[in-house]
């Protein structure tokens, strides 16, 4: 029975990784490849599943919802990258933190004069409502196992795109020198605004799929932010292969900190005070675990560079 | 005499939906008295503690408030009301009550419209015992309001517990929760979840197939939220000190009227709004407010129809009052509750006795 | 000798800092001062990130964690102080500013000091991450550690003493904030224009440059660290005597946020940079938030304008570009 | 005979598979001009790197000055008196030129943890490092920044800051790339005469420079040292003919 | 017919004017020599013609149309290859990825690169930033000439080059030259320049002092405004 549940959770941390890691994509393209601080990735999250959740209670149909959220999303990155991004790049990387601040409160904001302040609602779609079951005679939520697979499939089609296609060379060499690049013949600008807008569409697609699980409301991709952040830079930055890495690591470590802290903590006090010890330590846990990568390996996991 | 009320509410971010609620259902009832008398300055407080204070000590020292109301946060309250209690200014809260302001550190200018933090918490727990469930697992946040839900359950709760569990604070995953919930053998669950944390919750447990009773108290529940919830939250329990439904005419006057006003149904917070307007007439209409204690004798009478019924005040300046349970029933298409029954009658906070005032 | 317009502009500040209150205090508007003693300290603040972020290139996303320190060092010396109960190793709390600054300090650059010693390994955005992970943990552990009111936070309920001045009247407590802000910027000009800044700034343009004269950048980089710890958490006792109030959301990210966002808005690395950010955000934050509920909206719209188009911040618009000797 | 300043014994480096260095031995004696040739990718700066201390050898002993410095980190072994300058110039770029080199003064003063005076009214500071600046003929370009220097005088700045750290031996990575006909010929003159202040172990692909300054000529090829000798033996080896200087007379 | 036409450019970094007036010209089929001491503008010069460091007065004309004001990347898609000062090789990339990242169609591939030179085919996985400089130097040339430029640009393309290659680079430049491609080139090596040079043009302080055949670049002028 312990072990049962041991497996389940471990199923459940694996799975809370492959979702972080979805969350995280856009990013790992904007930042990890493009090296530029996007602070504003949540705003588009909650851009895709504002999109989403509208577009569903318009036509009923969640899979419209999620084209729409794919549009939306990668038309506020489109519009962001020209009108305010290109501006920066070569500006001192602070001032893109200060811009994208910027965008998060006026996303925020705006979200909310044209929605409303309550929460909207989205659920999944019909078809993945059921649970499928699994050798061992447990289930698991369809739905779940489809946003395992996206991920999954998300971080192969990124992969290639950044390290197998002439488009991902151009624009890791973008990143290390725009200047250079452009000499060389490729218009960066535009190249740019189209990467800019596709992290945005992953954004967008992340937040419409997990938005169906969790709430979609105003604020909803600020916890997100971080997550991405510390999962790319314990991957490792520009590294595919370590941003999913990093966020199953991360989901694992989560989900079994809090499930297994607070067990072990009851062994020598009373069960309330290790339930609230034990999720303690466990909101502490993934701060912990990527304070000691990166002192043990300063440059995260898998660096794309040496 | 004019009486002007400073309203320091969350307007913006994830939490805006119950500030929004508060404010619009206070000035609903300004709007319907007529009273040109009350002025009423309102700044949103962005969820943060300092920037409360801040706009507390502007309301207080620059536009000369009587009185300070709308917060929604209890650490937004624990910031703002003992200095301006100590200054003088009457406070009204509509929805927050940490237990440090309802014991130990009560204050005569100090009045809660709207519950102490356990209250709804405890009429769980005494529903919970009532229905016979004798292995109930419960769930919170991890920070104090989630600590107090949890031990104001227990205080009335007299079973079992098949699990307790805290939570991170904003968390939006619970596959791990849910799967250890499943694993209890527990034969209900009672779980205080507020704003977006509860959403998300109770979609995944529906999702999951869980099938226990749930009991909770009403944010999780509430008319703001429970569109985003949708058939998820159909059936739950969850107790709450209003209901659209309680039957009185001054609440079915309130309902019709808000609805009007604002194309939208109330929830529980816009009555805590409405209430506290009327609390603040009801005085006013007795005495001025430039007499402190006059009108602090006034408020203290609390002599205003509430929407809730019967309302009146316990020496700690906290309500004493009945504590419905309501059902999440499904009205045409629009979720809504319905009252199933009392969970505690004229209940009073477990706080009133550290009150010395 | 001429002066130049950085300069003109500073003195404006200061004379501005040093008038504005008082006239409104006399003309009766006391929350004018309150609302300068807040810019006056997320400034003081501030000035301690730039030491670090402006001149050794360190973009700390962690100084909440010692501007909350301070914070809560003054808060749980005020509370023991006014409970009558004994803190640590039966010392009792104090409610004398002086103290509760010392230890403050001390603890904020020790603070600063363990966590530099692991952090200042990484470079870059690394860097801007770890110091985040740090300040996290001390979130987290202050949101649920019960002892002094978990999230809820803690009243001071009357606010510290400091000798000879009365603390209660805001404008006194003003002047002392600003007499300590007014040091710290002596303190930073000095430093920048020293041979320790000199090897701080090498160190943020090219560390392999500085090892390669003989200059170990690890230990420059993290004295600059403890330096910055101890200011920011300085300024954290002082905003929590001004708020009256501490609470964990002095530790947040958000706040380690907005004290990068007033530097940058300011002017990075510039001496007075921290300062016109923290006067010009206060006040649009205040003036916004009176005129509109939608004000974080503006206040987007106006802090994008200014990167869009003040380059170098508020004091890169109005005295040029800095000069690096 | 005097003892050497620097001796290498036996350095081993691999990048993975790759012997960047193979038991490297080499000495640099008191006054002399030790130049390192070979061909791209050979292992020159490799192997300054691990003398200057950025790169940790896989095995061998360097003795500097009859110390072992091999456990030393880079500003350590600066500090003993060891300086380098880089192939690829490293400055300071906010910093002007002579800002530049009177961080070399203040590191060589050994007072970095100074905070009060202030440095550009120290003239402990801004007099050697002026005076650094002119004979490497950057006087009147000592107020703009690095940045804004041209390739080539960014070069001589390396070498300005190289001579105000006072060293006691230089590594100079290929100090004549970027100089023009002018500027190399002016800085075979002065290297001429800096030998006389401290030994250089010179790496340099400008034959010229090379054959008019070594006194001795160390052919490094695929990590390994193919030959020592005097210009004209090295001149004359065969084996260097083919792999380095080609049909050069 | 005329390539390159540069005609009265000036241009500035910020405030600071760092061309007073340069003219320059390269005909289809020849090897012009940018000369001149260091800091005198053939860098910027360079720069400018790229739209790097776009003038701010003065016409560029490229296969007779004005390039002047055109973005980098339109500039360099008309046919300009440039080898910049300092390689600038993509230290993220691998070798064969900074080739790749370059290629545009046209005879130069890959496989010539390698075998124009060995050494990178050798390093082919290899970051750049852990090439030796030489072996970046090389890169930075394949790379240029991946695009299949009508006019390759080179500054100081054989600095910190074993003389070996040096050989190699001359007699390949050489070789471009022989196949009719123009090249413009920078270069303090003038025993191997003036030979291959078919026009020097020698800058002083921001401006075209002097231009001319090889052969005529005499004594004097070298004094004045080259130091040899
Ligand atoms: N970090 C590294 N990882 C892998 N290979 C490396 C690394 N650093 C250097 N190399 C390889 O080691 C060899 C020696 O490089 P080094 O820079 O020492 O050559 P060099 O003799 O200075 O050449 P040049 O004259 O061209 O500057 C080169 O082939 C280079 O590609
Ligand atoms: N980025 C820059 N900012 C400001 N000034 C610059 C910049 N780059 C070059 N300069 C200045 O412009 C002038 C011309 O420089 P340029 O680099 O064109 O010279 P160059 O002839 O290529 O010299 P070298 O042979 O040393 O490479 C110099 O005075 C230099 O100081
Ligand atoms: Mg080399
Ligand atoms: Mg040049």
């Amino acid at each position: 029975m312990q072990t049962a549940l041991l497996i389940e959770q471990i199923l459940n941390g694996l799975q809370f990784g492959v979702m972080l890691f979805l969350m995280a994509a856009g990013l790992t393209l904007i930042f990890g490849v493009m090296g530029l601080i996007n602070l504003a990735h949540g705003s588009l999250y909650m851009v895709g599943a504002f999109a989403c959740a509208a577009v569903a209670a318009a036509t009923g149909s969640f899979w419209l919802g999620l084209a729409a959220s794919l549009v939306a999303a990668a038309a506020a990155g489109a519009i962001i990258e020209v009108s305010v991004i290109r501006r920066l790049y070569d500006r001192d990387h602070l001032d893109q933190v200060l811009a994208t601040f910027a965008l998060i409160l006026i996303f925020s904001e705006g979200t909310r004069w044209i929605f409303g302040s309550f929460p909207l609602y989205l659920d999944i779609p019909p078809l993945l409502r059921g649970a499928v079951p699994l050798p061992g005679g447990s289930a698991y939520p369809a739905y779940r196992l489809a946003i395992i697979a996206v991920g999954i499939a998300v971080a192969i089609g990124l992969y290639l795109l950044i390290s197998r296609t002439r488009l991902g060379m151009r624009i890791r060499a973008g990143e290390s020198d725009r200047e250079m690049i452009a000499a060389l013949g490729v218009d960066i600008r535009t190249l740019y605004t189209v990467v800019f807008a596709l992290g945005a569409a992953l954004a967008g697609l992340a937040g419409a799929l997990v938005g169906a699980l969790q709430s979609v409301q105003v604020g909803m991709g600020e916890p997100v932010l971080i997550l991405a952040f510390v999962v790319i830079v314990i991957g490792g930055i520009g590294s595919i292969k370590g941003a999913l890495v990093g966020a199953v690591l991360v989901g694992l470590i989560d989900t079994l900190g809090r499930f297994l802290l607070p067990m072990a903590l009851a062994g020598f006090m009373d069960a309330s005070s290790a339930a609230g010890i034990g999720a303690a330590l466990a909101s502490m846990l993934i701060y912990v675990f990527m304070a000691l990568v990166l002192a043990i390996r300063p440059q995260g996991l898998f660096s794309a560079q040496r | 005499d004019p009486v002007k009320v400073g309203m320091i509410t969350t307007l913006s971010g994830g939490g805006a939906g119950l500030g929004v609620d508060v404010r619009d259902g206070f000035m609903l009832a300004i709007k319907q008295s007529g009273n040109t008398e009350i002025e009423v300055v309102t700044e949103d407080d962005a969820m943060k503690p300092d920037l409360a204070v801040q706009i507390a000590d502007k309301m207080l020292q620059s536009d000369k408030v009587d009185i300070l109301t709308g917060i929604i946060w209890s650490n937004l309250a624990m910031a703002v009301v003992p200095n301006a209690v100590n200054q003088g200014t009457f406070y009204l809260s509509p929805n927050a009550g940490p237990s440090p302001l309802a014991g130990a550190n009560c204050h005569a200018n100090y009045f809660n419209v709207a519950w102490q933090n356990d209250n709804l918490h405890e009429a769980a727990g005494a529903y919970a015992t009532s229905s016979g469930y004798k292995k109930v697992f419960i769930m919170a946040p991890n920070y104090p309001a989630g600590t107090d839900a949890l031990t104001g359950f227990k205080r009335f709760y007299k079973g079992e517990l098949a699990g307790e569990v805290y939570t991170k604070l904003g968390a939006t995953d619970y596959a791990a929760e849910i799967a250890q919930i499943r694993a209890s053998g527990a034969d209900a669950l009672f779980f205080f979840l507020p704003g977006g944390m509860g959403i998300a919750f109770m979609k995944q447990f529906a999702q999951s197939g869980v099938d226990l009773p749930v009991v909770g108290p009403a944010f999780s529940f509430s008319q703001d939220i429970l569109g985003a919830v949708g058939d998820a939250a159909l059936g739950v329990k969850n107790t709450s000190q209003w209901s659209k439904d309680i039957d009185n005419e001054a609440n079915k006057a309130f309902v019709e009227s808000f609805q009007a006003e604002y194309g939208r149904l109330p929830s529980l917070y816009a009555s805590q709004g409405f209430d506290t307007a009327n609390l603040i007439l009801a005085a006013a209409a007795k005495a001025s407010v430039k007499d402190k204690d006059a009108f602090r004798a006034a408020l203290k009478a609390a002599e205003f129809t509430s929407v809730r019924g019967d309302f009146k005040f316990g020496p700690n300046h906290h309500p004493i009052q009945d504590i419905y349970v309501r059902e999440v029933v499904k009205e045409g298409d629009v979720l809504t509750n319905k009252i199933v029954g009392v969970a505690l009658e004229d209940h009073q906070d477990a706080y009133a006795s550290e009150c010395k005032m | 000798m001429t002066i130049s317009r950085e300069t003109a502009f500073n003195a404006l500040l200061i004379v501005l800092l040093i008038a504005v209150p008082y006239g409104a205090s006399a003309m009766g508007e006391p929350f004018y001062v309150t609302l300068a003693t807040r810019m006056v300290i997320l400034a003081l603040a501030a000035v301690g990130l730039n030491f670090l972020l402006g001149l050794g290139g360190l973009v700390s996303f962690g100084h909440a964690a010692f501007f909350g320190i301070g914070g809560y060092v003054a808060g749980i010396a005020a509370t023991h102080a006014f409970n009558n109960t004994p803190l640590l190793f039966g010392l009792p709390g104090t409610n004398q500013m002086l103290i509760i600054w010392l230890v403050a300090v001390l603890l904020g650059g020790l603070a600063a000091l363990a966590i530099g010693l692991i952090s200042l390994r990484t470079t870059g955005v690394y860097f801007i991450m770890i110091t985040l992970a740090f300040a996290q943990m001390i979130y987290y552990f202050a949101i649920s550690w019960p002892a002094y009111g978990g999230e809820d936070g803690l009243s001071i309920y009357v606010r510290n003493a400091f000798p000879g001045v009365n603390t209660l009247n805001g404008l006194h407590f003003f002047y002392v904030c600003l007499a300590l802000l007014a040091a710290v910027l002596v303190l930073f000009s000095v430093l920048r224009n020293s041979r320790f800044g000199a090897a701080l700034q090498a160190a943020r343009q090219n560390e392999q440059r500085l090892s390669a004269v003989g200059i170990a950048p690890f230990r420059v980089k993290l004295a600059a660290f403890a330096i910055s710890g101890m200011i920011t958490g300085l300024a954290g006792a002082l905003f929590a005597d001004l708020n009256r109030f501490v609470s964990p959301s002095m530790l947040s990210w958000h706040l380690s946020g907005e004290l990068i966002v007033l530097i940058i808005l300011g002017g990075t690395g510039r001496l007075f940079g921290p300062v016109a950010g923290a006067i010009v955000y206060v006040l649009f934050e205040f003036y916004l938030g009176g005129v509109t509920e939608r004000w974080q909206f503006f206040l987007g719209l106006i802090l994008l304008a200014v990167v869009l188009f003040a380059r170098g911040g508020i004091v890169g618009l109005v005295a040029g570009k800095a000069r690096h000797g | 005979m005097a003892e050497p300043v620097l001796e290498i014994r036996n350095l081993n480096k691999s990048f993975g598979a790759l012997k960047a260095t193979d038991d490297v031995s080499l000495d640099l004696m008191p006054g002399e001009i030790h130049a390192l040739i070979g061909p791209n990718g050979a292992g020159k700066t490799t192997l300054i790197h691990q003398i200057a201390g950025s790169l940790k050898p896989g095995s061998g002993t360097i003795n500097f000055l009859g110390r072992d410095i091999g456990a030393l980190g880079v500003s350590e072994r600066t500090r003993l008196g060891l300086g380098r300058t880089f192939q690829i110039s490293s400055l300071a770029p906010e910093f002007s030129a002579l800002r530049n080199v009177m961080l070399a003064v203040q590191a060589r003063q050994g007072s970095s943890f100074r905070f009060f005076r202030p440095v550009m009214r120290d003239a402990t500071l801004t007099e050697p490092a002026m005076a650094a600046l002119e004979r490497v003929g950057l006087g009147d370009r000592a107020r703009i920044s690095a940045a804004e220097l041209s390739h080539g005088e960014r070069r001589q700045l390396e070498i300005a800051i190289a001579l105000a750290l006072g060293s006691k031996a230089f590594l100079l990575d290929e100090p004549m790339a970027g100089m023009g006909p002018e500027g190399s010929k002016t800085l075979t003159t002065f290297l001429d005469g800096l030998r006389r202040e401290a030994p250089i172990l010179l790496v340099e692909h400008d034959m010229d420079a090379v054959f008019a300054l070594a006194d001795r000529i160390s052919v490094l090829v695929y990590g390994r040292v193919i030959a020592t000798g005097t210009v004209e033996e090295i001149r004359r080896d065969p084996e260097v003919r083919r792999a380095y200087l080609g049909d050069q007379d | 017919m005329m390539l390159l036409e540069v005609s009265d450019l000036e241009s500035f970094y910020g405030a600071s004017q760092a061309l007073f007036g340069v003219d320059l010209a390269v005909e289809e089929g020849q090897v012009v020599a940018l000369m001149g001491r260091n800091g005198m503008g053939k860098t910027t010069t360079i720069r400018s013609i790229c739209g790097l460091t776009p003038p701010r007065t003065g016409t560029i004309r490229f296969a007779g149309v004005a390039i002047t004001s055109l973005k980098p990347h339109r500039i360099a898609r008309r046919g300009i290859g440039l080898v910049p000062e300092g390689r600038r090789c993509f230290p993220n990339l691998t070798v064969e990825e900074n080739l790749v990242a370059a290629a545009r169609g046209g005879h130069w591939t890959r496989e010539r690169i390698e075998t124009l030179f060995p050494r990178l085919g050798e390093r082919r996985g290899q970051y750049a930033n852990s090439l030796s400089g030489g072996e970046q130097q090389m890169l930075a040339i394949g790379r240029a000439l991946m695009t299949n430029p009508r006019l390759l640009i080179l500054d100081e393309a054989t600095e910190g080059l074993a003389p070996v290659i040096r050989q190699d680079i001359w007699a390949s430049i050489r070789a471009l030259k022989a196949e009719g491609q123009s090249i413009l080139v920078v270069d303090k090596t003038m025993s191997e320049l003036l030979p291959v040079a078919d026009r020097c043009v020698v800058l002083e302080k921001g401006m075209t002092v002097w231009s001319g055949l090889p052969g005529d670049l005499n004594e004097d002028i070298r004094n004045r405004y080259l130091g040899v």
